[in-house]
Parts: structure tokens; C-alpha cells; sequence
């Protein structure tokens, strides 16, 4: 990934995804995701997320964990905007085979079918899973 | 037979293990990541209704509440809190995790 | 009814540790008799007392502590699983010559011949795990 | 369970099936599960076991974990039956969605299609998953 | 891009995920339980042939041989060790792990 | 090439850590510079100096710390993770009021920055989990 590089103001600037494949509450990875994508923000690289399985259920609207006694932390992905993080890419296939359409979720996205997903997978520096 | 499910039905195969191995009459419970089998609308439904004909599907209403799904489940599925959940453990006589 | 709970997981990463506290608030609320809970597996890991989460999170392992002082529940650790996993408690750390104990109030380690005793003496044994 | 239990000596006997579905060394489970159920033998219980999903690997012949670095633990299904635990239960469907057959398993079991399966899980007192 | 698999294809979405998502001349390394999906005979085998077309499919030997498969690896995965696992890292620009 | 390693279960309970253990010492044998090993999730739970596996199998943590200490590794534990878990070193069981710390000899526990910066600095960035 050297080759592929960016320079700018004398630091590197690489392309960063942070890859959401797992539900929200049940597993904690969504959650401690979400803070090292809040932590690379500070870094000034060229970040973007995408949501893949039941990651897309992370964005899903109406999260009320009061009951559960979690805290409900969906509202942390409306904040990233903020942190200049925008490239939330959601998987279509994934989406629609939980029955989910744009309207469910809590935040814009970009919605894409695999094949285009799979080319920004590609074009990646540095991915890390959750 | 209480059957407890606590995982996705689109990520893990014990949802479909379970139905397969429920016998007539059984109780299926749904908690956790495994509430999202007790939903409308989504590639799993089709699985999940055909086997209500069986078996009597129950969904854990804090686990829906919080993964935004208390408003899509499917007809048919009872939704219980935990004090249900508890009750559903009591009036069977054994119970089996699909871990 | 005499019920045995059995949690496998760990505190925070999996949603199993919650569900069974749910679960054993309810019995107890219920009338229950919550004859045991035994930790397996990762379990284990929730009786350490050295946890210190976010101020806004719940507190798993204090939460157990208090619901078994309030309603003497008893709470066992399986000891070979302790043992892979670093929970400690003082004759243990003193037994393998470990210069810290871990474990917090309310827990006790124990053999493995805790959880089938359990299964034999209880109505009903719920398992909570990933 | 308790209206099923037999009385012996004394003493109750439940039917105990230990039920299970995952693969050898990529998680722990099959490995801990083994040590309960030894520990079982010793309270002269009726054990059964149950090997569905992948949990049909766990009996595969032919392990070597030299190169893993872990422990082999297979040769201990084949001491089973020294603690008189001798009905090992396999699921036909899981066995032959895997592409294995009987000549493959390093020890004697009870195939069993998916209902004669889910008949025996139901006439248990006590079923502990891994 | 080189794909990394830890997961059996018949427990997880894993293995379908990364081939669906998978680019042609991708290579997709199978370890841990993953192995398995690398394998003869199962109900997922056509997945994986069908997939070879358009990827390289590697599976790791200490993982293979602890699961006593590796005398059934199917046609055309070719089979590496850790030393083989870093050169595929080395070898591709990016990597991303199936979790 | 620089390396890092994204280490995100615990020891035993997944092969995530042995996975990981195995590649870095290839990787090393290799002739390539392991720029950092970081642990996040469950994988902060393998920095433990009180774990006392059975003497026939593998010390995974000391395993780690001897590598470390052969080949001078920067080992990471993310704090975050750490104190959900209960992973503490001397001062931030200090800072935390905690009356013992846990943490194994070439464990350094620091931010998740630390991630983020290996991904910038390092060729490649390889992760192990669940």
C-alpha cells in the first residue's frame, strides 16, 4: 500500500475503512469500533466505513436500549459528520436481504452494490474489521 | 422443549439448526442478536413461518427494543420481557442453548 | 423452582453476561430459587475486580457482586478455566506462587463438579454464551 | 425434569446430554466441553453427547497439531468409553453436509437422523451446549 | 487484495461474504476453522470451485492438519504455511481479515 | 516490510492469539520488522501475568512476552479495552484506586491512537479475531 500513498503538509495520507459486519449489543465490536473510528478522525486521513451483514443494523433507526440496560450509542454514528467522517458506504445486497431500505437508517449513506463495494474494498491502504 | 436462540439468523447457522432439530411442539425463544429471526421483511422470514406450524416462536422484547426492531416482528411471534422469558424456562421441562 | 445458570462469556464483549443478570433478577423476582451461578469459559473473566468501564456504562462485575450479596447467591468460578484466564483468587495466587489476586467480592472459585452438581439439584439449568 | 427423574441407591439420576457444534481448536468450547464431561462420569449420571454442525469435526480422525502448537485433544474421545460414557450421538444430516462418514470418525457412534436426534434431546433432564 | 478467513463456511456468513465482496484476482487465505471451506465433499465445496474462477484460493497447513484435513484439500488450493502466509500479506497490497 | 498486528481475542478461548503468535514469528523469520502488536477487545485479556494454563499446553502470555523480549516487539494494550476488562499496569491501577495490577512483562498499555499510527507507519496491517 507504500505505492498508493498521498502526501500532504509532510504527513501520509492513506486510505482507511473501518469494515462493520456484526449487529449492534449482542457483541461489544460495533461500540469499540466506532471509537477507533472516532480516534482515527484526530489522525487526518482519508477515512470511510462501510456496513456489510447485519453491520447494517448498527444504522438501524429507533434503538432504544433503556430495557436492556446497554447504552445505546447509534446516535455516536450522527456525530461522525462532525469528526468529518462521511463516506459511509452500505452494502444494497446486505440491506435488502434484512429487509432494510435507506429510510431505516439513522444517518445518510451511500448505498452500493457489491461489485462497486468490492472496487473501494480494493482501493484501499488499510482495513481493519469488526 | 424450550429452544433458546441468541445469535443472527443471517450470520450463524443455529436458528436453522435449531428448526431443524425442534420437534412438534416445541418453543423456540429468541434473545440477543437472535431477535433479528423474529423479524419482518428480511431473506430468513419464509424459514421462520414455515416452521411456526410446528413450533411457537417467542421473541425477547428488550433485545427488539433495542436494535430498533419492537415494530417489525413477525406475526405470529409472541414477544416476552424477561420475567416472560423466565416463565417460558419454568412451564418446560428442559432447555436447550444454541450456542 | 431451583434454577442453575451457567455463563460463558466475558464481561462487555458478548451480550451473554447481561442476559443471564437479566434473567437471574427476574427468577429472583418471580420466586424463584437461583440455586447457582457458575461461570465457564470466558465467563470467568466476570469476577474480576480490577474492571474500571466507562463512568456512563454499567458496571458488570459490581452488579453481580451486589445482586449475590443481596440475595446470597452463590457464584462460582470454574478453576481450570480461571486458571488459562488469570482470575486469581488469594490461595490460588499463593498456591501457583502469583504475586496478585484478582477476583472480586462475592465470587468463589471452584471445580467443575459445581456445574453438574448444579444440573443434578436444579429443576432447570439455563446456559448463556455466544 | 424433576417428574422424570429415576432414583438409584438413593441418589438421582438425570439424563445429561452434552450437545456439541463447534469445531476443534479455531475456539476452546469442544476442548472445556470434554473436561465437563469427564468431571460428569464421576457422579454416575446417564451422559450422553450430541455432535451437530460442526461439532462433527471435533470427532474427525487423523488430527495433528504439531505445527498448530496446540494440544491434540482427540485421542480423549477415544478414553470416553472408560468412563462409561458410551452413547456419542451424531446428526446424519451434519455428518453428511460435511462430505464425512462414519469411516472417518476416530471413534464408535450412534448416527441419528434429525428426528430420532430431536427425540433425544427432548427425553433429556439437562442439555449443556458448546 | 488478499481476503483472510478464519471462519467455517457452515457456522458463519464469513466465507460467502468475502467471496461475494471478493474482486477478480483476489486471493482469499482460509485459516483457522476457515480451512474446512477448502475442502472435499461438503455442501459448500461448489461455492468454492465456483468462486476459483475468479480468485486464488490458499488454506494454512497447521490448520488443515490439526483438523486431520489436509488429505482432502480440494483441486487447485494451493496450501501454505506461516512462512507462505507472510508472503501473501507481502505480496498483495492490502489485506482484510473476515471477522 | 514494516508489519503490524491487530490482535482482538483473548487467549484460549479463540486461536485468534495463536494465529497472530505464529504469523509474527514467521514474519520475523522472514526478515520483516514487526512495527507493533496491538491488542484490542478480548485480545487486551492475553497481557495477563496471572494466567497458569495446564503444564501440558501452551503459556500463551508468556509465549508473547518472550518474543517480545527476544526480538524487542512493541506489544500494545489498548487502555480503553484494558480497564472494561480488567487489565491494569501500576499506574493505572494507581490512578483507578485498584489494589493490584495484572499486567505480563513487554506489555505496554497506552491509546488507541497506537492503532491508528500503526496503520499510517506500517506496509501492511494484519488483524486476527473472532
Amino acid at each position: 500500500m507504500s505505492d498508493e500513498m498521498d502526501m500532504e503538509e509532510g504527513g501520509v495520507i492513506k486510505k482507511f475503512m473501518f469494515v462493520n459486519r456484526k449487529a449492534p449489543y449482542g457483541t461489544i465490536y460495533a461500540l469499540e469500533g466506532l471509537e477507533v473510528v472516532l480516534i482515527s478522525a484526530a489522525f487526518e486521513q482519508d477515512v470511510s466505513m462501510a456496513f456489510i451483514d447485519d453491520g447494517v443494523y448498527e444504522l438501524k433507526k429507533g434503538q432504544d436500549t433503556k430495557e436492556l440496560g446497554q447504552k445505546n450509542f447509534s446516535p455516536t454514528y450522527r456525530a461522525l459528520e462532525g469528526y468529518d467522517i462521511e463516506k459511509l458506504y452500505v452494502e444494497r445486497e446486505s440491506m435488502e436481504a434484512r429487509g432494510l431500505t435507506e429510510d431505516d437508517l439513522l444517518v445518510d449513506v451511500i448505498v452500493m452494490d457489491r461489485a462497486e463495494l468490492a472496487a473501494k474494498l480494493d482501493e484501499q491502504d488499510v482495513l481493519i474489521s469488526f | 422443549m424450550l429452544h433458546i436462540v441468541n445469535k443472527s439468523p443471517y450470520e450463524r447457522n443455529s436458528l436453522e439448526s435449531c428448526l431443524r432439530l425442534a420437534s412438534k411442539g416445541s418453543a423456540v425463544l429468541l434473545i440477543e442478536d437472535g431477535v433479528y429471526g423474529a423479524t419482518k421483511g428480511g431473506s430468513f422470514e419464509g424459514k421462520v413461518l414455515a416452521a411456526m406450524a410446528d413450533v411457537k416462536v417467542y421473541a425477547l422484547a428488550p433485545d427488539l427494543s433495542a436494535r430498533g426492531m419492537a415494530d417489525r416482528v413477525l406475526d405470529g411471534v409472541s414477544v416476552v420481557d424477561y420475567g416472560g422469558f423466565v416463565d417460558l424456562v419454568a412451564e418446560h421441562t428442559n432447555c436447550q442453548s444454541w450456542l | 423452582m431451583k434454577i442453575g445458570v451457567l455463563v460463558n462469556e466475558g464481561p462487555y464483549t458478548h451480550e451473554a453476561s447481561d442476559s443471564a443478570y437479566n434473567f437471574v433478577k427476574a427468577a429472583i423476582e418471580k420466586g424463584h430459587e437461583i440455586y447457582r451461578v457458575f461461570f465457564y469459559h470466558d465467563g470467568v473473566n466476570n469476577s474480576t475486580r480490577l474492571t474500571e468501564p466507562p463512568r456512563d456504562d454499567r458496571n458488570i462485575v459490581t452488579r453481580w457482586s451486589e445482586l449475590a450479596k443481596a440475595h446470597n447467591l452463590d457464584m462460582v468460578v470454574c478453576i481450570a478455566a480461571a486458571q488459562r484466564r488469570g482470575i486469581m483468587d488469594e490461595n490460588e495466587a499463593k498456591r501457583q506462587g502469583k504475586d496478585a489476586n484478582n477476583i472480586a467480592e462475592g465470587f468463589r472459585i471452584s471445580g467443575l463438579g459445581q456445574l453438574v452438581e448444579a444440573g443434578i439439584q436444579c429443576d432447570r439449568l439455563v446456559t448463556f454464551g455466544d
